[in-house]
């Protein structure tokens, strides 16, 4: 395939939603152009894959409205797996999304549905952009385009969140984000991004260390303290929402752009050179570990999983600042793995609410004699989650921990023991109450299993985390090429 | 006499200053409009005392005389232009403040103000 | 004859003979169809003059046949184009999309005086911009002044009148001082055409009178152009003017008077007075400045959502003299670029603004609750013009603010700060368009309000898209506006090489 | 040496007229006392050999605006109310700049002085080149017509553009109709025999004034202008005294609009026959074989369209104020 049908791929989802938007009134015919969307983004996404892998970067530039600032799009190994993981998550939350709407009779499905495509478009856009001004573009895109999502309830509790959430993003994007790239095209002449950086030579020593600041709390979505208080806030969103949110595009969006940057703007090997960008992995650290303690704490089910979030979006920022080659590997998978994993305990979250309506902990107590397959589910999230074999987490976690060996990091190596030991404390003890523990008193327990659609969306996305263990050469491969030029 | 011969300039700087003045100062609609009047006449003052030349006369060419002084045409016809803005300005003004007397019942700024904020 | 030679002239005389003829018709109907045809035939001659500069560069035109500086002469530059295009694209647009309100607003007996007084509104402006005269400008902006005045008298609201009272009074006095400034140059050089003046004040820099006349012609314009705290009466017009009226001159009037500033201030003082372009600076920056921060801020408490976006217009014409106060190269990029975009997306808004209040009758944002849930398209066109105001790339308002960010960059040592204080009132016009986003997509219709009213008609909502999207465009492709603006930036700055 | 001390005399009057105009309470008083301010700023005009503003500034500012200003009285109340508060900062800014701009005078060129540089440059072309290009002897109305004709097209649009605010606003025209027309109280004075007779005398020598000044623009001070104020004010005077019913059936309100707009489309003609005929836009040396004949043929038809439209506008906007109840 050329490089001209790349905007294909930001095509097709926004496609879906003009044809959401025309078929609203039969609800039938909308979901049909939703999963068929999904399905078309998803092939199509994957039929690069073998060509990236192969060492193409194709590359296609839509316009140029200033000199050195271009809204382009590339494909290169990092933005093909977050593209991979995005589309073929689309596929299933829309599987998801259908049976939980149907089933709780949410209200204006069809904006649902519709801003639901254009978040996808824009994450597609995060993904393929070649440089920090199409990226930009994009992030907001997808700032604006959940915001309805989040608002979905419309009353002023939901308004309040929502505004919270919304603030937090564009006020970081606008007030960090955007002075910080426009310092980096004021001291390059350009923001594409190139292997190896563009800041090395450009930008005087201790000014790094602010700008990597700019970038990394300007990019909100990646939630690092304290910046992270949108995501708890946007918990007042319907599950499927929460599961795009923090499994399928925006925080994975975060902590992709901040890879992307780190690895493409400043270049590891200058990174690592400077003393001045030293602070970020303890700010990664504070953040794993604060957060983990938040969750200990929490005693509703979406907000522990909101604070779970946080805490492995920081792994994420803390592999890459580790700075070795092995770590950034691990970075990379650590995006793919936490999706599958924290996408299948959000699914289960929602079946529990959708066929129990049961949203806070001591609620779950002996629910898993009546919902089996949706716990046997949230059990191997919450096990992935740990970093237990054999699931997908303990394939990142077992790289981040080998970067740390290489670099010598006994901070980065201290924090995820830690955190380790605190997950566990917080996810075994539902696991257990939920299988073992006798019923809750005062409860409703006269319920059964969630709907088909709920079941099967969740019951993929299980299996899919095991499988990853099993099966990850692919991604190994591709993400390998992000450090070929690096020594092991 | 070169004092003398600055007098017309000084006195539209008074005269605009009069005028900016009373605009500022005067509540009354009518007297704004007076006021605006004052000011703009300052400055045709001033244009047409940078006419003038020294034993000149209008420049009006006579048929039969040689070796005349003109006047300067030129701020002549700016002027001419700027009384028509004026007087334009003047009627537009006034319709203006017919029209506020008629909704608000008084054509002082203040009491006017004071409608609006209570509305 | 080929009438291409004539653009300049025609550009003026078209919508200003129509005018006549406007106002010996009957019905308001044709009054405003020929109105309409006026307009767009400017619209047309604007591009075609656009076209013109572009390929030939500085078209001049000497009216009557004399050349200056003896005779009048027109002379329309990249600038002057770029400043035609905002002026008859958005008396078009207004008037093509007004008509249901203007309907409302004006009844039939009055409306060919009404349309009439437009044409000749847009065509004072057309000539401010294409005129090459000092005292041709005075006479074109009270011709334009005063048909403003008419136009924003003919609002509903009873103040409507108390506010055009008081921009009757500001802006004589400011167009005085202008007169005065001219007087006092022409004291000095004996001419009044901008590019004779240019070469004759070099014999005479520095005397009192031309410094007063500095003095005299930046405070009256910017006391039209409302650059802060001179804006005292722009928000209750604005507000109170009808809202078609609205559309059309806040996209453009004010520009016009910055057009007339930066043309004054660069090329007639600029080149010769000594330190002239750090007193401007001086002067204006910290002006611009306040503008920015507290317009902004005022916004965000404005209960109309008219008065809020007039707010915001006070702020951005602060972006646009901070860009010119700069004296670069990159900051008057920026200043030019602004006023194209920023007429884009306030007229857009504007725009919107008027099809909500066409179908809830209300201006005031607690009784436009739920607006958004009722008129989807209208909404979300709002929304896209919001952000080109915000500055969000892919739209047209992140192109000027980029530049002015670059240029600001390159004061040395109040690089930041300025970069501080341009974001900070971005930040807040998120807020305040986003207190409005909110309410009309989320909040409660007010009790007893009429709720049953849906989206406007298709050809209004085909034309606030037409708008809208012009933001995206302009955001992508924004060759034609910078390649315009270029154009300017050369003649303005041409007198400093 | 004696004019200058005559003038400084007027110019102090001026001030005291001004400085009363300002503080008078009763408005009727003020809009007088303007009356007489513009008089002396003619008078002043005149020494200063500027005879067409001279005439124009007692025309218009001493005849057109007191009556418009009479005729809003009419409407509102007369008296000015008291009691506002002055803070100190207006008078002390007001008068810092006035004597900055005394302060700046000193830097400027003296009275009358002929090497002052606004007598070098265009000026003293007008004189040298009129008789030659043009040929009409008043090179005011030579620079107003011809050279500066696109500044006069200008003016004639703004007088029209102030006709339809005024119609606009306060009806007339095609507008609201004139509400006093239904009435028939409106008799004048024509009960009054002193008055009546003296205007009978006076109306007819006024308007064929007014048609001279119209038509010997060339020669002497005068024009469109100045021709239609003094039309309008003899106009006026007839309807003091006959009433205005009788001088709107002379000269209806539908007459009085084609005026206000012929006139200006006119002078626009004119201004495309230039093109049409192969020239730039309001050139007259292409309307004829020879171009001094096409400069007088246009500047004639010009000042009719100014006279024409100045008539038609004034009188439209004296209606306007005088049908308002």
């Amino acid at each position: 395939m050329g490089a001209n049908s790349l905007p294909i791929i930001l095509l097709v989802p926004l496609l879906g939603a003009i044809g959401i938007a025309l078929t609203g009134r039969w609800p039938n015919v909308r979901e049909t152009i939703s999963l068929v969307t999904a399905l078309a983004l998803a092939v199509l996404v994957f039929s690069w894959f073998p060509e990236v892998l192969d060492g193409a970067r194709p590359r296609f530039t839509l316009s140029e409205p200033l000199p050195g600032l271009s809204l382009a799009l590339s494909l290169e190994p990092l933005g093909m797996m977050f593209a991979c993981i995005a589309s073929f998550l689309w596929i299933i939350n829309t599987i998801y999304s259908i049976g939980y709407m149907r089933s709780n009779n949410e209200k204006h499905q069809t904006r649902f549905y519709i801003c639901f495509a254009l978040a996808i478009a824009a994450a597609m856009g995060i993904a393929l952009s070649d440089n920090l001004f199409t990226l930009f573009l994009f992030y907001e895109i997808l700032t604006l385009s959940t915001y309805p999502l989040v608002a979905h309830k419309g009353d002023p509790k939901t308004i309040a969140s929502a505004r919270v959430y919304l603030g937090i993003l564009i006020g970081t994007s606008i007030g960090l984000l955007l002075p910080a790239i426009i310092w980096t095209y004021v001291a390059t002449g350009t923001t594409t991004f190139t292997l190896g950086g563009i800041i090395q030579g450009n930008v005087p020593g201790p000014a790094v260390g602010l700008l990597l600041g700019l970038f990394v709390f300007g990019i909100g979505k990646a939630a690092v303290m304290p910046v992270h208080r949108w995501l708890p806030a946007a918990m007042v969103a319907p599950t499927p929402v929460s599961a795009l949110l923090h499994a399928v595009a925006v925080v994975k969006a975060g902590v992709f752009c901040v890879t992307k940057i780190i690895i493409y703007i400043f270049g590891v090997d200058f990174l690592f050179s400077q003393p001045s960008a030293q602070w970020l992995q303890y700010i990664a650290a504070f953040t794993i570990i604060s957060a983990s303690i938040v969750a200990l704490y929490q005693t509703n089910l979406k907000r522990m999983l909101a604070y779970s979030t946080i805490a492995q979006l920081s792994y994420v920022i803390m592999a890459t600042v580790i700075l070795k080659p092995l770590a950034e590997i691990g970075a990379a998978v650590h995006i793919a793995a936490h999706a599958f994993g924290k996408i299948t305990l959000f699914f289960a979250a929602g079946a529990i609410y959708t066929a129990a309506h049961k949203t806070e902990l001591w609620q779950l107590a002996g629910i898993g004699r009546r919902m089996p397959i949706t716990m046997a589910a949230f059990t191997i999230g919450a096990l992935s989650m740990i970093g237990v074999p054999p699931t997908a987490g303990f394939v990142s976690k077992w790289f981040i921990l080998a970067g740390a060996f290489q670099a010598e990091n006994y901070l980065a190596i201290f924090t995820i023991i830690a955190s380790t030991a605190l997950n566990a404390m917080y996810f075994l003890p539902i696991v257990y109450f939920a299988w073992l523990a006798p019923d809750a008193p005062d409860v409703d327990m006269n319920h059964g299993e969630a709907p088909a659609a709920i079941l099967l969306a969740l019951g993929v996305t299980a299996t899919l985390t095991i499988v990853f263990f099993f099966f990850n050469q692919p991604l190994l491969d591709l993400e390998g090429q992000l450090v070929q030029s690096l020594p092991l | 006499m070169k004092l003398l011969g600055l007098f017309n300039y000084w006195v539209f700087a008074v005269l605009l200053m009069i005028g900016l003045f009373a605009l500022i100062s005067r509540q009354n609609l009518i007297k704004k409009i007076m006021a605006l009047a004052i000011f703009q006449s300052a400055v045709f003052l001033f244009f047409i005392t940078m006419s003038k030349i020294e034993n000149g006369t209008a420049p009006i060419i006579q048929a039969g005389v040689d070796n005349q002084i003109f006047s300067n045409p030129l701020p002549q016809v700016l002027i001419l232009t700027a009384i028509v803005v004026g007087i334009s300005t003047t009627a537009l003004g006034l319709a203006i403040a017919v029209r506020l007397y008629e909704e608000y019942g008084t054509i002082e700024d203040n009491e006017i103000l004071a409608l609006d904020r209570s509305a | 004859m080929n009438l291409a030679d004539h653009l300049p002239a025609l550009q003026v005389a078209v919508p200003l003979l129509t005018a006549p003829l406007v106002i010996l018709l009957r019905a308001g109907f044709l009054a405003w169809l020929t109105a309409l045809v006026a307009s767009l035939a400017s619209l047309g001659l604007a591009i075609l003059l656009t076209v013109a500069v572009l390929e030939t560069g500085t078209q001049e035109y000497y009216v009557g046949g004399w050349e200056p500086p003896y005779g009048i002469a027109l002379s329309v530059d990249g600038l002057s184009a770029l400043v035609l295009l905002l002026i008859t694209g958005a008396s078009s647009l207004a008037l093509a999309g007004g008509r249901q309100s203007l309907r409302l607003d004006i009844d039939n007996r009055r409306a060919p005086m009404f349309y009439g007084a437009w044409l000749i509104a847009m065509a004072g402006l057309c000539g401010i911009a294409v005129t090459g005269d000092a005292f041709n400008v005075f006479v074109f902006m009270e011709i334009s002044s005063l048909a403003t005045y008419i136009l924003i008298a003919a609002g509903r609201d009873r103040r409507a009148l108390s506010a055009v009272f008081k921009y009757l009074i500001i802006g004589t006095i400011g167009a005085t001082f202008y007169l005065i400034g001219v007087g006092f140059i022409y004291m000095m050089t004996g001419t009044l055409n901008f590019a004779d003046m240019a070469l004759r004040l070099d014999d005479v820099i520095e005397t009192r009178p031309v410094i007063i006349a500095a003095g005299f012609i930046t405070i009256g314009l910017a006391l039209k152009a409302a650059i802060f705290p001179l804006h005292i009466w722009l928000p209750r017009a604005y507000t109170y003017a009808p809202n078609a009226v609205t559309v059309f001159i806040a996209a453009c009037s004010t520009k016009v008077a910055i057009y007339v500033l930066l043309r004054f201030n660069f090329t007639v003082f600029h080149g010769n007075l000594l330190g002239h372009s750090d007193l401007f600076s001086v002067f204006i920056i910290p002006l611009a400045l306040s503008g920015i921060l507290l317009a902004s801020a005022i916004a965000i408490y404005q209960g109309n959502v008219k008065k809020m976006l007039a707010f915001s217009s006070v702020a951005q014409i602060g972006y646009i003299a901070l860009a010119a106060g700069l004296a670069s190269q990159a900051g008057l990029m920026a200043a030019l670029l602004h006023m194209f975009n920023h007429a884009l997306a306030k007229g857009t808004l504007f725009l919107c603004v008027l099809a909500f209040i066409l179908t809830s009758r209300s201006a005031i944002i607690t009784d436009l609750h739920g607006i958004g849930r009722r008129m989807p398209w209208t909404m979300a066109a709002f929304v896209l013009a919001g952000l080109s105001l915000i500055g969000v790339p892919g739209t047209a308002g992140f192109i000027s603010k980029w530049y002015l960010i670059v240029a600001v960059m390159e004061v040395p040592g109040w690089g930041v700060p300025l970069v501080m204080a341009i974001i900070a009132s971005s930040l807040m016009a998120v807020v305040y368009l986003w207190k409005f986003i909110e309410a009309a997509y989320y909040g409660e219709p007010p009790p007893g309000g009429d709720t049953a009213a849906l989206e406007v008609t298709l050809p209004l909502r085909a034309l606030i898209w037409v708008a809208a999207l012009s933001n995206v465009y302009f955001g992508l492709f924004p060759q034609l506006p910078l390649a315009l603006a270029q154009s300017g930036t050369g003649t303005l700055l041409g007198g400093l090489n | 040496m004696t004019t200058l001390l005559i003038g400084a005399f007027l110019l102090s009057l001026l001030v005291i007229t001004a400085v009363a105009i300002v503080r008078a309470t009763d408005l009727f008083s003020a809009v007088m006392l303007s009356g007489i301010f513009s008089l002396l700023m003619a008078l002043n005009f005149f020494l200063l050999d500027a005879a067409d503003v001279a005439l124009t500034e007692a025309a218009v500012g001493a005849g057109v605006a007191t009556v418009l200003l009479l005729a809003g009285l009419r409407l509102t109340p007369p008296t000015e109310a008291r009691g506002r508060s002055l803070r100190v900062l207006t008078p002390a800014v007001i008068a810092a700049v006035a004597l900055l701009m005394i302060y700046a005078s000193f830097g400027q060129p003296s009275l009358g002085d002929p090497q002052a540089p606004a007598q070098q440059h265009v000026a003293p072309w007008y004189i040298e080149k009129t008789p030659e290009l043009v040929d009409i002897p008043n090179i005011v109305t030579a620079v107003l017509a011809s050279y500066r004709g696109f500044d006069t097209l200008g003016e004639v649009f703004v007088v029209l553009t102030a006709g339809i605010g005024v119609m606009f606003l306060l009806g007339g025209g095609r507008g609201k109709p004139f509400s006093r027309l239904d009435s028939n109280v409106e008799e004048g004075l024509s009960r009054h025999l002193i008055p009546k007779v003296m205007a009978r005398l006076l109306v007819p020598f006024i308007l064929l004034f007014a048609l001279f000044i119209q038509f010997h623009g060339e020669y002497s001070p005068g024009g469109g202008f100045q021709a239609g104020a003094i039309f309008v004010a003899g106009i006026i005077l007839f309807s003091l005294v006959r009433g205005e019913r009788l001088t709107l059936a002379v000269i209806p309100p539908r007459v009085l609009l084609w005026m206000s707009a012929g006139g200006a489309l006119l002078y626009g003609a004119v201004g495309l026959a230039g093109i049409a005929m192969g020239g730039n836009f309001l050139d007259y040396s292409v309307l004829a074989d020879d171009p001094i004949t096409g400069q007088h043929i246009g500047i004639i038809v010009i000042e009719l369209g100014v006279g024409l439209t100045v008539t038609g506008v004034l009188l439209s906007i004296f209606h306007a104020f005088a049908a308002r109840d």
